[in-house]
């Protein structure tokens, strides 16, 4: 039997061939597959998700300000990436664990990480902020695709447990062409491992377009794996929501893994030290920007009645607080005593550590104030 | 667990899938994962019998594929599992090494001890069994050189019985080598011995004493450089063989207490020299026995080469001549190297 | 839009969904799709390839013989698999550039590889025999999929000198649970470059069945990464060169990677060290036993006139010659020097290999008749 | 290429990108491979306007996988191209590293030197830039210990113009570190060198003479112990300065020539002490050196822990007083450790 190819082969970053429930002016619109799981929603659902939206918007708008003004190290900005990034893990369970990349600001919003844990990892003062054990959520990973192993791991220990919890591998279009992320799609298969993974394809991997990484929609990766996938509007919360009720249901009634494909745009630089004018044109953003998931969830709150300027004043005064609260976090911070470069290396005694410790306490000890 | 002692004569293989076993018995979180150790037990059988006993769900025939494999085990991990992974053989682990170095090691760190990384990374290791290419591989100094991780290495029986189990109590990532050379060696185990009474794996062992030079070794080196002494003892010369045990962190204390006694410092292992374990032991001696040293510490490594194809690997694996003529060295008597400059 | 499995979600395993053009007991049978790709193959062809697949069964044997006899360190057998490796590599031209794994016996036999090449690696005596650039042939790969990423790179090298030859990459259905194996999909398939991926499903991974690696069928990998791709009965010597010849003139012509998953069985052990009995039952080898390629391949070139007993005869004899070359490099083969074990560490010189060199070579002197 | 020297300022940035232009210029055998350095010029623009000069054939923006950019390069090489590979930080390079430790280093060896691996691995290198976790690492020792690669360090714009080019036209791969904290650093390049003149990348270099102590150091490392020596000037202590360069294979000729000229060694560098360079050097200058040396040779380096938070990493990269306090200890003059059990 001849295989061919599987999947339309059209660009990825067509947006034509993305399910949606939620055009770019607002309107509500239907997906025989989707409406089931997004049927259920009530206003109260949309509402919640529109306003952590728009919270992530504001503290990634703090985050990019901040270190602008010389107050973090770096910052990567996640402004256009909010719908699939809030709506996601909104319909998450608590107990679910989540495994973000560096950019999913708006997971770490969803599951309540505080405005200093948002700042002092960006700032240099720590590596991980918040216990991954009180989020649920893991130390955000830096090595691209790394964590797409772990949460198929960890979705392995949930089976083992005979737990219903399912984990959730957050990664972007580039990761897709790493060993690592395939491996974990063969590992998910062949355990049946109740893990989703969720590819935020924003068109590009810093300079990259995703057509480097991918000739043909990521989408049509996992089905291969036999993990079945969608692709979905990544900048319609709606269906994104919709889209993870799906994955995360199959997972937890042992349907084993799903992949969603969420076709989004990063409206930013790749992190702050970059400069995108290098790489694209400013006409393709503008095209992107017509497609906001605020704007265009507004709009369906606006026309569904869903939406008063209560709310919007609320919702400002939340992003506003826990704005300040940031600035106040990176003002504020203290640096830790040059001593503790040395703690945490190991969870038991280690005999080098402490010859290491000795040694640097006393070298620090010459220095009067303390401080080398 | 205490009792009295029960010694029994087993084989390293033996004695490896006895520490397993008994792993597993006592802590259910304890889990095994790697290329064929399921039904078929492993390569080297290490694992045989396990998954019968502990069924599929603790003893996992994963993908092929090492990074797969040290990844998941870093996510059972987050989930409060304590995974022991098999490599295969000591060339496969480096498709899992950025997994090793970059999580494995420094998860702990980076997540300030919120999380915690008790993975055991089983290698069967090293040369002399005539093998293919890459299944002869002493891949140590590099895990040595990365924080994070404790490396361990076994030279007999009763030490891979009881450090197998301390490797996977151990609340950080153990990089465990087992000499391969060794696999089907016996000697007497004490398959009652508590592993809290059992000599911690972080000490290094006085295998032989003597007076006149210190011999470093691990792994299966412990058997050539026990067996340097005995011949050096017919010529009047007393080496005090040292079984290193933990190659990180190194027992500093016994080592130099036993430099400081004879003043001559050997050290042997199968990895090429340049940089590696011997090098670390040297500088870190050469620091702490300075005024102590009679001579220069000396290496007695293999080569700075690709392993070589097995017709020749008796002229890379550090022999018993070679040892000797160290220890010649070491001692100012005429050896290979009194005519070439260093 | 939802995607689904897009291959049939059998078993890998299962044999019916393959493309065939001989039946198990040698009837040519017709398959749309490759019809045009073996309608050439002359008898000439077909007698070449019967040929060096029972040399290629020979030699294998008497690399099993060798090695029980204690003139090998190891052998890895073939047997079982002779008709996709010898008709692959037979449809490639002589500067087609191929990368085996260690198990493609066939493959040498075809590139011409002399009887002391194929002994003195798995002696023991050297770690690669033939020159790669002689044979075309890369030194074969014990690493699990390193070599794919070679014959992708290869590929690249032929777009950028303007060549027309195809590189061909070998491996197993283990192989495709490594991250390097889909990397190099990615890479073959962004850059469109002239590369043909043969993957041997024999069915097992050391102990390990291939469902552990995957739950749906191979072939259906590929096409996720834009990659074509065929699944043939790989004990199917004509389906297998008329696979090959797709492949190879998709791939010559300028339209890219190509795929093929050729489903076959491991008729020995892994390995002269592995114990087969242990893992997989008798009479699953039985069953495969009734599709070997080789009386397959004799039914039907005696049902269609182009067998006689001279042609067979002279087959056994060539075999028989090369077996005892075989024997004869064994047994005759002289270890290399001491020293020598120094030797082609780096292509230019070195001033730690001369130290080295010089140190070990006063320490051989030392030994009186110059061996350590 | 000879011809009158031309010395013009330029940052090591631009040192590098010049050196890349010619070496591509004169050999089209030569192509550049990576993430990020087509159009974009590399995130440290260490590529920039190299894929307008030499199109997308040669300078070539690949998927973002490292195993695949040095799988592809070898392969790449087998069919005689010379690869220049461009990790885009220090930290990425661990998912390569099966392709460079069992492939790039042994194809020659494996081969019997039928196929040669003239691949350059660049790697932006090493912390002191702010940058966050694995942009800072110092993975240096991993491919030292590793026989059949070559490394080199580069430390000034000239070297990195000049060596860059050597590395490239060496049959042999080579791991080429260029310190990021240097990048924008400015110094005198000749641009008009020939390389063939130039001095070759296996030697060390005499930074700064002296006649007390021998400090070696590499990369950036090189700049702080230059600032190290002209502070101990005013003590009136003479500190030699020896840039390595070449990691590997080490320049021992010009190393023990120092050391036994002052009788003391340090060794400088970021990376962790443990199994690095470090101990290279000194377990292989005390066994050169032993009856010149008057005490023990000590290093200066980074902690063994994974490379910390951007606000602690001053602590961690070795700085101008801890470089002293070390000189102290060689002189044996008072220092942190003189009431410290080593
Ligand atoms: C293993 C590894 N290689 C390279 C990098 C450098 N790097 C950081 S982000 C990035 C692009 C990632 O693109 P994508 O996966 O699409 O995620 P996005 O940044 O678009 O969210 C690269 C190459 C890295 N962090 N890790
Ligand atoms: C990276 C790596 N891991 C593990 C091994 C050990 N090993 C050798 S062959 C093999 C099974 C390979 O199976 P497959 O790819 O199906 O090829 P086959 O042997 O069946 O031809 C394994 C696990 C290896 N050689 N390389
Ligand atoms: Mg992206
Ligand atoms: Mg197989």
């Amino acid at each position: 039997m001849m295989h061919t190819l599987t999947t339309d082969p059209t660009h990825a970053a067509d947006l034509d061939t993305v399910a949606q429930l939620l055009t770019p002016t607002g309107d509500r619109v239907s997906d025989p597959r989707l409406d089931r799981w997004a049927d259920e929603l009530e206003a109260a659902a949309l509402r919640a998700l529109y306003r952590d939206m728009a919270i992530t918007r504001r503290l990634d708008g703090e985050g990019v300000a901040l270190q602008r003004q010389g107050h973090l190290g770096l910052w990567a900005p996640a402004q256009g990436q909010e719908a699939i990034q809030v709506a996601s893990s909104h319909a998450c369970r608590p107990d679910d664990f989540l495994f973000p990349s560096y950019r999913e600001l708006g997971v770490l919003v969803t599951r309540g990480a505080s405005p200093a844990d948002l700042v002092l990892g960006w700032r240099g003062e720590v590596h991980g902020t918040f216990d991954p054990y009180a989020l649920h959520v893991a130390t955000p990973q830096i090595i691209i695709g790394a964590q797409t192993l772990h949460a198929v791991g960890y979705a392995m220990g949930i089976q083992r447990d005979g737990g219903d919890q399912v984990s959730v591998a957050y990664f972007g279009d580039g990761a897709t062409s790493q060993g690592d992320v395939n491996e974990a799609m063969v590992f998910a298969s062949s355990f049946e491992a109740p893990v989703v993974f969720v590819c935020s394809n924003n068109q590009w991997a810093i300079s990259e377009p995703v057509s480097v990484q991918s000739r043909f929609p990521i989408a049509g990766r996992a089905p291969a794996f036999g993990i079945p996938s969608l692709r979905v509007d990544g900048n319609d919360a709606i269906a994104c929501a919709a889209a993870m009720r799906w994955a995360l249901d199959r997972a937890r009634s042992g349907e084993g893994p799903a992949f969603i494909e969420a076709v989004t745009y990063r409206m930013g630089p790749h992190t702050t030290s970059d400069d995108p004018t290098r790489y694209r044109d400013a006409a393709e953003v503008e095209r992107w920007r017509g497609r906001d998931p605020l704007t265009r969830l507004e709009a369906h709150l606006r026309r569904s009645g869903a939406w008063d300027d209560a709310f919007a004043a609320e919702v400002a005064a939340a992003g506003a607080t826990l704005a300040a609260g940031m600035r106040d976090a990176a003002l504020t911070a203290q640096t830790r005593p040059a001593i503790e470069v040395l703690d945490d290396v190991y969870a038991e005694p280690h005999v080098g550590m402490t010859r290491q410790r000795e040694r640097f306490a006393a070298y620090l000890d010459g220095f009067a104030d303390g401080e080398a | 667990m205490a009792g009295q002692s029960a010694l029994t004569p087993l084989t390293m293989g033996k004695a490896l899938t006895a520490g397993l076993r008994s792993a597993m018995a006592r802590d259910d979180r304890v889990l095994i994962m790697g290329e064929d150790i399921g039904r078929l037990g492993g390569v080297f059988r290490i694992t045989d019998g396990l998954q019968d006993e502990f069924g599929a769900g603790r003893v996992i025939d994963t993908p092929l594929a090492e990074s797969g494999i040290v990844g998941t085990a870093v996510g059972l991990a987050y989930r409060g599992f304590r995974p022991v992974v098999e490599i295969q053989f000591d060339g496969f682990v480096y498709p899992a090494f950025d997994q090793i170095v970059c999580q494995v090691a420094k998860l702990h760190y980076r997540t300030r001890g919120q999380v915690r990384m008790p993975i055991t990374i089983r290698i069967p290791w090293a040369g002399g069994v005539g093998a293919a290419e890459h299944h002869s591989e002493s891949p140590e100094a590099y895990f040595v050189h990365t924080a994070g991780l404790r490396v361990v290495a076994v030279a007999n029986p009763h030490d891979a019985y009881t450090m197998l189990q301390q490797a996977i109590a151990c609340d950080d990532p153990v990089v465990f080598f087992e000499p391969k050379r060794l696999y089907h060696t016996k000697g007497e185990v004490d398959l009652a011995a508590d592993i809290a009474d059992a000599a911690p794996m972080g000490l290094a062992r006085v295998a032989r004493e003597g007076t006149d030079v210190t011999l470093v070794a691990y792994g299966a080196q412990v058997t050539t450089a026990l067996d340097a002494a005995m011949a050096a003892e017919d010529d009047g010369i007393s080496i005090e063989v040292i079984d290193l045990r933990s190659l990180s962190p190194v027992d500093y204390r016994t080592l130099s207490a036993s430099v400081r006694k004879t003043g001559r410092m050997i050290v042997t292992h199968e990895a090429g020299g340049e940089a590696g374990v011997g090098a670390e032991l040297i500088a870190s001696i050469t620091e702490q026995c300075f005024h102590h040293l009679e001579a220069a510490p000396v290496r007695v490594t293999g080569h700075d080469i690709p392993y070589p194809p097995a017709k020749l690997e008796k002229h890379h694996v550090p022999d018993l001549d070679r040892i000797l003529d160290a220890v010649d060295r070491v001692l100012d008597r005429p050896n290979s190297l009194s005519e070439v400059a260093l």
